[in-house]
């Protein structure tokens, strides 16, 4: 397929998004608007695991902890001093903190960027850990930024958290923003550098044997990772207008490392796919929670149940298909197109 | 003939490597004229791929030197190395088997990018260009190595020979001046080394390099070979042309055995 | 007598074996010789039960093994060395061996096996402590073909057991394939190099893309023109 | 349309479920007794929060949207109130919290009001019982720094505490989830207070009781409503006697019970045998008694007439106590005390806290 | 700090240390054999803890028989799970078996919510576990006595399992190499049934010590202790027997060392705990005791 014609189709789908997004602005009620939102979040989140996990193999369990300083930075960044004024009401903001203030964009930017930091300060002493010490060592940051939430009232309002935070995070900027996320991890992993991740996740040794700085490599992903991991946080809280530490649990973690595996570890369109799907599927087994009347018979709801049926089918869905819905195929213009042509054959 | 100072691309000073309680080279000096193939044999654990490991830098010696184009360039890490023209192969085959054939050896052309993927993102001109070089000098590699058709296939699903010559000219992508190769004709049968010995000379001939290869197969060995350094547990027994090699009582009773291989 | 008819092996859609029939009588030393690729291991790893999706049928002395799993295909007599060695580098050369005897419990009769092997590879009796991954290439191949023999198989299958050695112990290696055979145990083996399978071979195969195209004893095929021109370099 | 429609979330499952399932009982009981109001039937909808914010945002969301509730029930637990009453707000929907003790939760809220007092209305109970009543002039605390319900009442209690001339010896710290507090107690005990105030969950209080009575710790423990369950004296043993914990003002074992809370009392003991009523159950059903309060006067079940309605509650007679809904939206009421007697819990009787 | 304060911190770091140590083991028995991070062993140890007290409450067992009784059931349901969750991913990649262990994790944790409820339930201890044996000032529970003895023969007993039993020869072939033990004739998924089996029953013993010696039952209060075990087996080496009992016994004076001499910095005790780790990673990138995994160039 030839470069024009992709990029004509890029920018149609991207303008059928658009108008879809503009339909369900229209059309759909608060819940599903909600559902959407979190789905591009979802996707972000989902995309930036698999580029750090899937696509060079640095089995890291830290998202949690960059999404919660790219939430924190954002929501400190858009409330006003008044709000703040309120929300600390055990002990008063630091100055810095109670005056900081910028607009929604800036302020989602410096989530990530502030995350991205910390990815490198963190990168640099752990990317040398091989795979499961690396998870374990990388949950062990996440978990001590939120023990640090927890115990800085006067940065994060500690265990208050923070309510109220402005609600700017609509179906416009968090599908942007997944946009943005996709076309920045795609161009990276079309150019030779995303050749030479792959190449670190396929063979480290070789891959030093090639000339490459494996390191500086690993580093680069996994700042890239934790920028939109930042930002996924950022617009999280926006959308949820309130966090605290505990959001930022290590569930928090497995529910993206959930949907990159359920997708296929190296594959962008199973991250997507599945951010859609598991969003959806958790949203829908509410229904096995709510009292049912079955043939007369009324059921009451059973809480706790919605989880039961969502770890078995996670588990099905493991057991039938390990490498995840995609395994490490992307679904792309030409592969749609071969599907099409061959159905007309 | 003796080379002089000039003609030597890498030279080995009194190289050692100890593992724990082992030795498993001692004193490997060693030196490479620019343009020559060279052979390494010994039995097994004599310390060759050691050697190997030391001079692309995957092992920090424990003394010794590796002069490259008359500096000093001992315990840099692999990639520096790679980047200073040092490429190598590997004993058991490490391919990047995710990857297609071509993109394997787009990667070792990485090194010698100069555009990055910021630079990607928006699509400069000159990245553009830039990527369109490599692949098409990539595309020119991987036929001369006769890999050309298979230039979309993962590279797991090759055959072994495949592989092996992969291998080579993802080496040959990193633009090396020198290329060691740790048994390159290791499980092919003597028709397939019969065609490796060929290859090898083609591509010193038309990459300027200077090769040293591991091999246990003789007539691979004499064949190509200009040079032979013959080591055991980690001595340095012998070293000189094949002919004179074949007939050293000593190599013969480390290595070779009494009856000469079949011909 | 081990008799495979009409083996299939595939890995997801790649036939790599496309229904080969080979005979390997008690006590003989028969050969598989081919070039890469050519199914010579994958017909091993079907016999010895690691092949899930295998089809065809597999007799061992009459009994049917064909959908037998590889821990009774090692109970009914039939032991692998594998390709590559495979020896277990973290336990010791004593415990690589001994696990070769798991499937036994006569505590004598692998007490004396153990000497035997020693006494056929004196190298290992020294290193007996040692670890395995410390060996070098020479040794570990030793042991992997000792270990085979520490279940006392009644046919020991060894796929390129000279692969990566230097000559003088390719020369050892295969004189003691024809010590362990004079010795009574049946033979099945995978070499690239041919020359040397085929002059200790009572019968060989010639494999080429899944299929056997050539057979007879080891002589014979040394002396047909197409396996000089193949397979042992004109 | 015929029906009315109460929205429920709590967290049914999760770290707060324990809460979360006795208020739902109340609820439910009160919903079986009064089940129409204007000639309306009422039909309840239960969403479970999980103990989780995210999950209590999308709760109230999809009781909006999707069930078209007029009024919603909710929560056990500060934050996520204030989860769910963010959107309520967005939705002008009115929702009447349960045990929510943080002043944040109803903060700048039109539509949100609760049926419980607030922290710094407890702590200062808590406090003016432990120096005036009881003459303890040292105090120390446990404080679980992860929990924004504990952070909250140990500073009010605190505050109040020192103002009142008494003098904190040690304040520790601990994360929700731990078990092991032996470090914490062991520094305490070293500093020898008058009284410990732990203002913890159930679950963790009854640990940090049993382990002190192991270290051989003698100073009085005090705690907030969070420690108010019916198994406190089977989880905590001989550990528990003489413990002490501010509540709402209700208690099966109440002496003097008024009219309603005697008349919950017995209904609960009919329709849940075996099963022992607590101050969380009463105040499950005083929030769905009070909606159906505020609908009556309302004459109508638009949310907005119901919150209008519910702004002007001044004297609503529930099990726990005649109640007034204040500027604020925090319901005016005396904090109770409870303290376990010979392995019994015993209502003390009421405290006007000096603020 | 007084002597009698020191040394009662003392003993209060060996009992939760030791604790530790003794899931831990069970986390690393596991991983050092299949090299699967078994989130599940968190829920393994809460239904140990659940089912004897069952036992004692509900069937009115006497005390010595419900806790065995509960750590047989216990082991069965190791294996099940096993059969059930891992055994079909055996050759799949090794995130395949780990998330499947984490959908088992939840499972059994939302089962236990929607079958036991989220109450917690008591626990009963016999008068003479309750009772602190009173030492010059100190206060020393028979727990504190107990739990460490019980925690040193289980790491000896599954020492000698693993490293002088034929069974164990078997677990040490196919932690690195499957389809090779296969050859050899050991007849793996009964191996590791057995080390499935001996994994949970060590989970089963550690949430009956654990509820004990904090005593409620709750479905969810695997979680942190599991959390907090698994971090002491890295830190000591995952996959090393001693390595875990080192971990657990340094996590559990870490924890409570820290409170002790900075009392201020006690909401801080679970970072302590990783940043320890990661500094301990740093310079021994396996733990202290974990092997290398050797990838020879
Ligand atoms: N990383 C290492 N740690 C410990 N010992 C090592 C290491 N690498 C190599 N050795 C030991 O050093 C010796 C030399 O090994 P080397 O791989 O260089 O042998 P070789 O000559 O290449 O043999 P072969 O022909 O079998 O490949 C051997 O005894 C080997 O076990
Ligand atoms: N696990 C696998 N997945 C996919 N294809 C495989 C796999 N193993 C082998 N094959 C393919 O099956 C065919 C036969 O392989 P096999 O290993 O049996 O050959 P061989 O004769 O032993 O070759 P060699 O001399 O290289 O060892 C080859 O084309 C190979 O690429
Ligand atoms: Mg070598
Ligand atoms: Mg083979």
């Amino acid at each position: 397929m030839r470069r024009g014609r992709t990029i004509l189709l890029n920018v149609l789908a991207i303008g059928i998004l658009g108008l879809l997004l503009s339909l369900a602005e229209a059309y759909c009620n608060g819940y599903q608007t909600q559902i959407l939102n979190l789905i591009a979040i979802n996707i972000i989140l989902a995309l930036s695991l698999n580029l750090i996990y899937g696509f060079t193999g640095l089995f890291s369990l830290g998202h949690a902890g960059f999404m919660a300083i790219g939430a924190y930075v954002c929501s400190i960044l858009i409330m006003t001093p008044d709000q703040k004024d309120m929300l600390f009401l055990l002990q008063p903001a630091y100055d810095w903190v109670q005056n900081a203030q910028a607009p929604f964009f800036a302020a989602v930017l410096a989530g990530g960027a502030v995350a991205a930091i910390f990815g490198a300060i963190v990168g640099i002493p752990l990317l040398r850990l091989g795979d499961d010490y690396l998870g374990i060592a990388t949950l062990g940051f996440a978990e001590i930024i939120r023990v640090v939430a927890n115990n800085i009232p006067r940065l994060t309002n500690g265990a208050l958290g923070f309510k109220g935070i402005p609600a700017y995070a609509d179906l416009w900027w968090n599908f942007g923003w997944a946009l943005v996320t996709l076309y920045v991890i795609v161009r990276l992993l079309q150019s030779n550098t995303g050749n030479v991740l792959k190449a670190i996740r396929d063979n480290e040794i070789a891959a030093k044997a090639m000339g490459v700085d494996v390191f500086r490599y690993k580093l680069l992903s996994f700042t890239v990772g934790s920028f939109f991991a930042g930002i996924g946080g950022a617009l999280l809280a926006s959308l949820l207008t309130t966090i605290d530490p505990k959001m930022f649990l290590f569930t928090l973690t497995f529910n993206v490392l959930m949907i990159v595996v359920a997708g296929g570890l190296g594959s962008l369109t199973g991250s997507v796919l599945a951010g859609i799907g598991i969003t959806v599927l958790l949203e829908w087994l509410r229904v096995v929670e709510n009292p049912v009347n079955l043939l007369g018979f009324s059921l009451p709801g059973i809480p706790g149940m919605r989880m039961v049926v969502f770890s078995l089918a996670l588990i099905v869905i493991i057991l039938f298909r390990r490498e995840g819905l995609m395994g490490m195929r992307e679904l792309t213009w030409r592969s749609l197109a071969g599907v099409f042509s061959r159905e007309k054959a | 003939m003796q080379p002089t100072p000039q003609d030597v691309i890498l030279e080995t000073r009194d190289l050692n490597m100890r593992f724990g309680g082992l030795l498993a080279v001692s004193d490997f000096s060693a030196v490479f004229p620019r343009g020559s193939i060279t052979g390494l044999i010994g039995p097994n654990g004599a310390g060759k791929t050691t050697c190997f490991n030391m001079i692309t830098g995957f092992y920090k010696p424990t003394s010794g030197q590796v002069v490259f184009h008359g500096e000093e360039v001992q315990g840099r890490p692999p990639h520096a190395l790679c980047r200073a023209g040092i490429a190598r192969t590997f004993q058991n085959i490490r391919l990047f088997n995710n990857e297609t054939v071509l993109e394997n050896v787009m990667i070792g052309r990485h090194l010698r990018q100069k555009t990055n993927w910021l630079q990607t993102l928006v699509f400069t001109p000159a990245s553009r260009r830039e990527e369109k070089e490599i692949r098409a000098r990539c595309m020119e590699l991987l036929d001369v190595v006769g890999l050309a058709d298979l230039a979309g296939e993962k590279a797991a699903s090759l055959p072994y020979g495949a592989q092996r010559r992969l291998e080579i000219a993802r080496a040959l992508a990193t633009e090396p001046s020198f290329l060691l190769l740790d048994e390159p004709a290791a499980g092919m049968n003597p028709q397939e080394s019969e065609d490796l010995m060929g290859f090898v000379r083609t591509i010193r001939e038309a990459f300027g390099l200077t090769i040293l290869l591991i091999e246990h197969d003789m007539k691979v060995v004499m064949g190509v070979c200009e040079h032979l350094w013959v080591l055991d547990y980690g001595q340095t027994i012998a070293s000189g042309p094949p002919e004179a090699i074949r007939s050293d009582p000593k190599v013969i009773t480390a290595y070779l055995g009494e009856e000469q291989p079949h011909a | 007598m081990l008799e495979i008819r009409d083996l299939h092996v595939a890995y997801g859609g790649i036939q790599a074996v496309k229904g080969i029939s080979i005979d390997v009588p008690t006590g003989r030393i028969v050969t598989l010789i081919g070039a890469n690729g050519a199914g010579k291991t994958s017909t091993l790893r079907a016999i010895s039960g690691l092949c899930k999706n295998r089809k065809g049928s597999i007799s061992w002395n009459g009994k049917d093994l064909t959908g037998s799993d590889p821990v009774a295909i090692v109970k009914a007599g039939i032991v692998m060395s594998p390709e590559g060695r495979r020896i277990f580098p973290h336990l010791t050369v004593l415990e690589n061996l001994q696990l070769g005897a798991y499937s036994r419990s006569d505590k004598d009769g692998i007490a004396s096996d153990m000497t035997w092997v020693f006494d056929l590879f004196p190298r290992l009796s020294e290193r007996r402590a040692q670890k395995g991954g410390t060996l070098s290439g020479g040794e570990q191949q030793m042991l992997a073909v000792g270990r085979a023999l520490m279940s006392k198989p009644a046919l020991v299958m060894l796929d390129e057991p000279s692969l990566g050695l230097a000559p003088l112990l390719v020369r050892e290696v295969f004189d003691i394939i024809r010590e362990i055979n004079d010795k009574g145990m049946t033979v099945l083996l995978v070499e690239q190099n041919a020359h040397a399978a085929l002059k200790i071979a009572h019968k060989a195969y010639v494999l080429e893309t899944g299929r056997v195209t050539l057979s007879g004893t080891g002589e014979e095929l040394i002396a047909d023109e197409r396996v000089r021109a193949a397979y042992l370099g004109g | 349309d015929d029906t009315i429609k109460i929205g429920v979330f709590l967290p049914l499952t999760g770290q707060n479920a324990f809460g979360g399932q006795l208020e739902l009982d109340g609820v439910q009981m009160a919903h079986k007794e009064n089940p129409t109001i204007l000639g309306k039937k009422i039909e309840l909808f239960v969403v479970d929060n999980k103990s989780d914010k995210v999950e209590a945002a999308n709760a109230v969301q999809r009781l909006i949207e999707k069930e078209k509730v007029q009024a919603i029930i909710g929560t056990y637990g500060s934050s996520l109130a204030m989860a769910g009453g963010e959107v309520s707000e967005k939705a002008h929907i009115p929702q009447v919290g349960t045990s929510c003790t943080n002043p944040l939760v109803t903060q700048g809220k039109k539509y949100v009001f609760r049926v419980c007092f607030i922290d710094p209305y407890q702590g200062a109970g808590a406090a003016t019982y432990a120096y005036k009543t009881l003459g303890l002039k040292k105090a120390a605390m446990l404080v679980d720094v992860a929990s924004d319900y504990s952070v909250g009442l140990a500073k009010y209690f605190e505050r109040s505490f020192t103002k009142l001339g008494g003098k904190m010896v040690g304040t520790l710290n601990y994360q929700s989830g731990d078990q092991d507090f032996t470090a914490q107690l062991t520094k305490i005990i070293s500093e020898k207070p008058d009284v410990l105030f732990i203002p913890s969950y159930f679950a963790e209080g009854a640990i940090i009781m049993k382990q002190a009575a192991e270290l051989g710790a003698t100073f009085k423990i005090m705690g907030g409503d969070a420690m108010d369950n019916p198994k406190i004296t089977d989880i905590g043993g001989k550990a528990v006697e003489g413990f002490t914990h501010t509540t709402f003002p209700y208690d099966p074992s109440m002496k003097n019970m008024s009219a309603m809370a005697k008349k919950f009392t017995d209904g609960w003991r009919t329709m849940y045998p075996g099963k022992e009523p607590n101050v969380n159950s009463a105040l499950g059903y005083d929030a769905y008694m009070i909606i159906l309060d505020a609908i009556k006067r309302a004459g109508k079940a638009d949310p907005e007439a119901i919150t209008k309605a519910l702004a002007e509650t001044k004297a609503f007679e529930g099990v726990t106590g005649k109640t007034a809904i204040n500027a604020t939206h925090d319901a005016e009421k005396p904090v109770g005390l409870v303290v376990i007697k010979d392995g019994k819990k015993l209502y003390e009787g009421e405290i006007v806290p000096e603020l | 700090m007084n002597l009698a304060t020191f040394i009662q911190n003392i003993l209060n770091s060996l009992t939760l240390g030791s604790l530790y140590a003794l899931v831990a083991i069970g986390y690393t028995m596991v991983y050092g054999i299949l090299r699967l991070i078994n989130f599940a062993h968190s829920e393994i140890f809460m239904l140990g803890a659940y089912f004897v007290f069952w036992g004692i409450t509900l069937v009115h067992l006497p005390w010595p028989v419900a806790m065995v009784l509960a750590i047989l059931v216990t082991a069965s349901l190791g294996v099940l799970v096993d059969q059930v969750a891992y055994r079909p991913l055996r050759d799949a990649p090794r995130i395949s078996a780990l998330i499947s262990s984490i959908g088992v994790s939840f499972f059994l944790q939302n089962v236990a919510i929607v079958f036991f409820q989220a109450i917690p339930r008591e626990v009963y201890r016999p008068q003479w576990l309750e009772d602190p044996i009173l030492f010059h000032g100190v206060r020393v529970l028979p727990l504190t006595l107990f739990v460490p003895l019980l925690s040193l023969v289980l790491m000896l007993l599954l020492i000698y399992i693993v490293y002088r039993t034929k069974t164990g020869l078997g677990m040490r072939a196919i932690s690195k190499d499957i389809e090779t033990s296969y050859l050899m004739g050991v007849p793996v998924n009964r191996v590791i049934a057995i080390t499935f089996g001996i994994g949970s029953a060590l989970a089963a013993a550690s949430g009956i010590m654990w509820a004990l010696r904090y005593p409620q039952l709750q479905p969810i209060m695997g979680t942190i202790p599991g959390f907090k075990a698994f971090i002491a087996a890295v830190f000591g080496g995952i996959g090393s027997i001693q390595g875990a009992v080192i971990g657990g016994l340094t996590l559990g004076f870490i924890e409570i060392m820290t409170v002790a001499f900075f009392p201020d910095l006690a909401g801080y005790r679970d970072a302590f705990a990783f940043v320890l780790l990661i500094l301990v990673l740093m310079v021994k990138p396996t733990g202290l005791l974990g092997e290398r995994p050797e990838d020879k160039v």
